[in-house]
């Protein structure tokens, strides 16, 4: 969970790392008080959860009040990288001699917790570690050693700074470190960290990444106004509905709707429909458990995809039971707004019940049915899939 | 024998009170798993499906030997209750949640390594060995015993490929689900020299699936295995997913791409197969036709 | 530094451990309407940075505001145990059954941080400790080793608690850790938690004390409203002035006016006088490095006082040097106001320096000296000493 | 020889660009201590007193193979200080600062003793052993080289023996002030055995006083020592002080007036002392006249 740079920078700030004098601002006439309080020159910043804003044209720079009036509006109204802008941060514009990158992280493969610095930042810090690894200094600790002030000065040390220089970079590194554990963060990321023609450094972006499952105990954060929130600017609609809903979710080029159990076999049942000459229409994973009218909302959102030709569905039950599958299909069933065939499997737990539910309510409404053909352990699941993609084939052929 | 839990493993259910723990104690002891006792603070002294219950893991050690855990607990409670486990002496530790704080699994991690305990998950399915136990949430109806092991990242897979090698008549020693979480307590370097030492399992399944570096980082230890691998990586096809900044491409470098896993599991030895239904074929070049 | 109770308790709610539901008051007429707010039985509590209240009279009971009323009428006028009752806490009465200890403080042996507990608490618990030590849980832990809810489980069922009362007392010691290690604590005391007639258990009083030398690192404490403060109920006029110009400085009973450097030596001092056959006025120390005026103060606080008939002075310069020490005892002499004699030696760093200084003042103003021995290095402190008393004698001989 | 400082001690001075570090390295370096570098992050390459600066503690241990280090930094500073002279592989770590945080000083107190280093203080004028070297903010003018040790918990009690057993004759081998802070970082327990070994040591002045528990918790190692020590504790006829809290009885007992004190020491095998002055008789009848 992203934080935006004017939260990102309020933590750092507060951490006692050097933040250039800026203020967020909604409205043109915001941004121009900002400006006339800054003075100078200004630089506005597009405030959206995503990265290469720069390239995307959401950083501008002006040089009076009036300037910053006239490119805020168009800022303002202008959606970035799918995010539709609505705040600009108004910051200082900085007189850059250098950039330098400091990030805390985590090392998934060893399970520590890294520090990364390098005497070049920016955009081209990944380039960087490409070309010349050498020149990027990790530390890396054991979640929890405590990171003393000593750690920072061997830290901006090997990085190669010296006197002044060195104090604040080892003063920013152990507070980028400790924001790292106050805030259960994933990432902490100061990049550029900037020093100026006078030589002093000062964050001039920071992106900061919670980790949204340690959110409970964020209380801070949650003072701050930060709540859980996706980095949903290049959703499309159907995404974002589902999102609404919880279901993870997203779009495809296929005609085939993916109507799997867990996101093991979302992905790879993704992999298997093309194997077999198909296109799916969507990822989707139902989480675990879900509810039945989750798993009817699911259906729902493939019926109203108009992309979608044929559902492929597959149920194996676990902490996901087969009883409650049966009851959110047939919940969905009932809406009576199914189109579109589906080729589906269930096994698992409660199998037998979801079969018996499934046999009940075909006694009563066998119409329902119509449209869906059931298969159970008996049947492979490469046969399921087969038969998806050849349902899908056969209303393509229908329309045509 | 079957790695990690047996016929004699002793299981204690942590949370053995809340609906799932009392739930899946049902489902698990149905495939006769030899399940000891249960944990819920302030509960002891009750039963829950005829298993008797504790305030302390201590206690289940003590009084039923108990060497196997597995949490049905909110997310918030398994940094706590997994150390509790480890301190206590438990040396397998399968945790069903999801949603654990990424800070919480490296602690637990930390603290199992510094006490040689092994930890499964979290959003782990659990593991199974048909015939003998089934420890956590998996649905035992397509497994039967067999001579082929399983590791996977996800719990739906576990099931498939079980599905697969069922069918085909191969069957299964042990399935081992790593669990779906971003940080897991063990990876598939921790489990394949398990099922390399069993002399019960012929080959081995490991399943992967795009994201994280879990199977490039196993290739080291897929080299030291003499056993051999099958690996299926899910998401050949999926379009390139968002990276976690700079510093994640600083410390993971390349990796993380189906093509670059299954590039690294091959060259390391293991045998790729594509789909699920290719897994007999590919099993029957290695190790004959399945037995009995 | 201690909090008081309404300030421990304030913590203690903040961290989850149940409170009984009380306010503070200052004034007879905040008291009433705390009480009628409250409502039933309620007990006010003198608000001093003292224990031992309850039998010193600073706790009374009343049933009714006006009730209370009348008693916080007597409270707010009276002083207890040297302290003048500033506010009272007006708290609801409990209905206890059973009073319980929990405690977390530093195991100053083995440098552990100790958490007690006993299934009887309240005031006797010094001597249950005493008499029957195995009623007394202790539960031992390394420094910022993670205190876990199992670890609070596994000390409540040691303590005899199963059930519901289990998981309140795991949370209350859990909590109490926290508090220890959030505030720099030496001290949290939860004495008596009371467990009430319904079984519920509630902290009945609380006793915080804070570590003033990591008071700079308590923001919060200070965003409490919490300052550096000290248990000043039992001092003299002079000891708070003394404590005003950070010299600690304690009153005794007898003459001679003692004016040593280091506290060690303060103490040793004080017993050299008293094996010779003198009697110490005061204990005092200069603190480490002391300014010309700190020593002036420390000499006019002996004059002042009239007990005193001679002043034994020592300094061995070590951090403190004796030149500055020669320039506050010049400093002092220079405003004329010296009546006693004083016998002192000063060896040490820079001995030389502050004998010079003395010299050159002594040819200046010779009659500044007239009622002054300085000793030096050549002189044991021993002889130095009998000569004060021998001051004090003579002086005593000229009053009688 | 000496113990804890000796002319081969590779001394670093932290904190030595302040005030207090500058004042006291001149005077250090009077008495001919063996200061081989200084710290004080962002100064490296500087010098003060002819002696080099460092950035870290660590260009100190292998630039000039120190191996003492003592510190001249405000208390706030103490645990990260001695952390990093205890990591850069000091064995010998002299916190003269005051008023250090509690927590702070059981945190060093935790990592030296992980770590097989000895930190003394804080609060301590330091440690000297006559033309040698004096590491701290000991006045040397009292102190002679000669063959009896002291240990103290004040500073200015460690002058006054010292001016005791110089008069006398006797002379000093090492006085160690163990600091004055209510936690510290070792004790008498730590010192004394130092003493029994050293060859040049003929006997021990042990310098308590009223609070703590630092002499009682001294007796059993006491009970080993095979050289005589002599005790005296300050504050037999200070009134009786306050108490803090419960707690600290329930862990301490009965201890901590200057009587229990004598009383344990006496008990456990030394000589108890009423004043400075009848140190020379005592150590008369116990180890005869001065040498020399």
């Amino acid at each position: 969970m992203r934080l935006y740079e004017y939260e990102a920078k309020e933590l750092l700030a507060e951490h006692g790392i050097p933040i250039p004098k800026g203020f967020l601002a909604r409205s043109v006439e915001e941004v121009t008080s900002c400006a006339e309080r800054i003075g100078n020159r200004v630089v506005l910043k597009a405030q959206i959860l995503s990265g290469g804003r720069g390239k995307a044209g959401g950083i501008l720079f002006a040089s009076s009040p009036q300037e910053a009036a006239e490119k805020a509006k168009s800022l303002l109204a202008a959606k970035i990288k799918g995010y539709q802008v609505k705040s600009v941060y108004v910051e200082q514009a900085l007189d850059i001699a250098k950039e330098l990158y400091i990030g805390v992280t985590i090392d998934r493969v060893n399970y520590k917790v890294v520090l990364i610095g390098c005497e070049e930042g920016g955009v081209e810090i990944e380039e960087i570690a490409r070309r010349s690894p050498e020149r990027i200094v990790k530390f890396s600790r054991e979640i929890d050693e405590p990171f003393f002030s000593h750690d920072g000065v061997a830290f901006a040390k090997q990085i190669g700074f010296s006197g002044k220089a060195l104090q604040t970079v080892a003063k920013i590194s152990k507070a980028a470190v400790n924001i790292f554990y106050s805030y259960d963060a994933k990432l902490v990321e100061v990049n550029p960290l900037a020093q100026l023609q006078d030589g002093s450094l000062v964050a001039a972006d920071a992106r900061i990444s919670i980790d949204e499952d340690a959110l409970f105990r964020q209380g801070q954060l949650q003072k701050l106004g930060v709540e859980n929130r996706h980095e949903e600017g290049e959703m499309t609609g159907r995404e974002k509905q589902a999102r609404e809903a919880s279901i993870p979710y997203l779009d495809l080029d296929g005609d085939i709707g993916m109507f799997p159990g867990g996101a093991g076999f979302g992905i790879a049942g993704n992999d298997l429909i093309i194997d077999l000459g198909g296109q799916p229409a969507n990822f989707m994973d139902s989480g675990g458990g879900p509810s039945p009218e989750r798993i009817a909302k699911m259906l729902m959102l493939l019926e109203e995809n108009p992309r979608v030709k044929a559902i492929f569905g597959a149920r194996f039950g676990g902490v996901s039971r087969c009883d409650d599958f049966a009851k959110g299909v047939i919940l969905f069933l009932k809406t009576g707004k199914l189109t579109k065939p589906i080729a589906m499997r269930m096994t698992g737990n409660m199998w037998e019940e979801g079969l018996r539910i499934f046999e009940e309510e075909r006694k009563q409404n066998p119409h329902l049915f119509d449209k869906i053909e059931i298969f159970g352990i008996e049947t492979p699941i490469a046969y399921v899939a087969k038969r998806a993609v050849e349902l899908a084939r056969a209303e393509e052929r229908k329309t045509d | 024998m079957a790695i990690l839990v047996t016929k004699r493993s002793r299981v204690v259910v942590q949370g053995i009170t809340g609906k799932s723990g009392d739930f899946h104690t049902s489902q698990m002891l149905k495939c006769r798993t030899n399940i000891v006792a249960g944990t819920s603070p302030g509960k002891g002294g009750t039963t829950v499906n005829g298993i008797p219950v504790y305030d302390t893991v201590r206690e289940c050690v003590e009084r039923h030997q108990a060497d196997v855990s597995v949490l049905f607990l909110p997310a918030r409670f398994v940094l706590d209750s997994t150390v509790e486990a480890i301190r206590a002496g438990i040396k397998l530790v399968v945790v069903v949640p999801e949603h654990i704080p990424i800070h919480d699994m490296i602690r637990i991690r930390k603290y199992a390594k510094a006490h040689g305990t092994m930890v499964i998950g979290g959003n782990t399915a659990g593991i199974i060995s048909p015939d003998e136990a089934n420890v956590g949430i998996i649905p035992p109806i397509a497994f039967k015993k067999g001579r082929v092991g399983s590791v996977s990242r996800s719990g739906s897979m576990t099931y498939y490929v079980a599905d697969t090698l069922t069918r085909s008549g191969y069957g299964e020693s042990t399935c081992v689900g790593l669990g779906g979480d971003p940080i897991l307590g063990s990876t598939f370097a921790e489990i394949l020299p398990l099922f390399d030492k069993d002399p019960e399992t012929d080959a081995v399944i490991l399943v992967g699936e795009i994201g994280g570096v879990y199977e490039e980082s196993a290739a080291p230890t897929i080299r030291q295995i003499r056993k051999p691998i099958l690996a299926i990586v899910g998401g050949r096809y999926a379009p390139v997913g968002k990276r976690m900044g700079h510093a994640g491409a600083i410390i993971e470098g390349e990796m993380g791409t189906a093509q670059t896993k299954l590039n690294a599991l091959e060259e390391a030895g293991a045998y790729p197969v594509m789909n699920l239904s290719d897994i007999p074929k590919v099993l029957q070049e290695l190790i004959g036709p399945p037995k009995g």
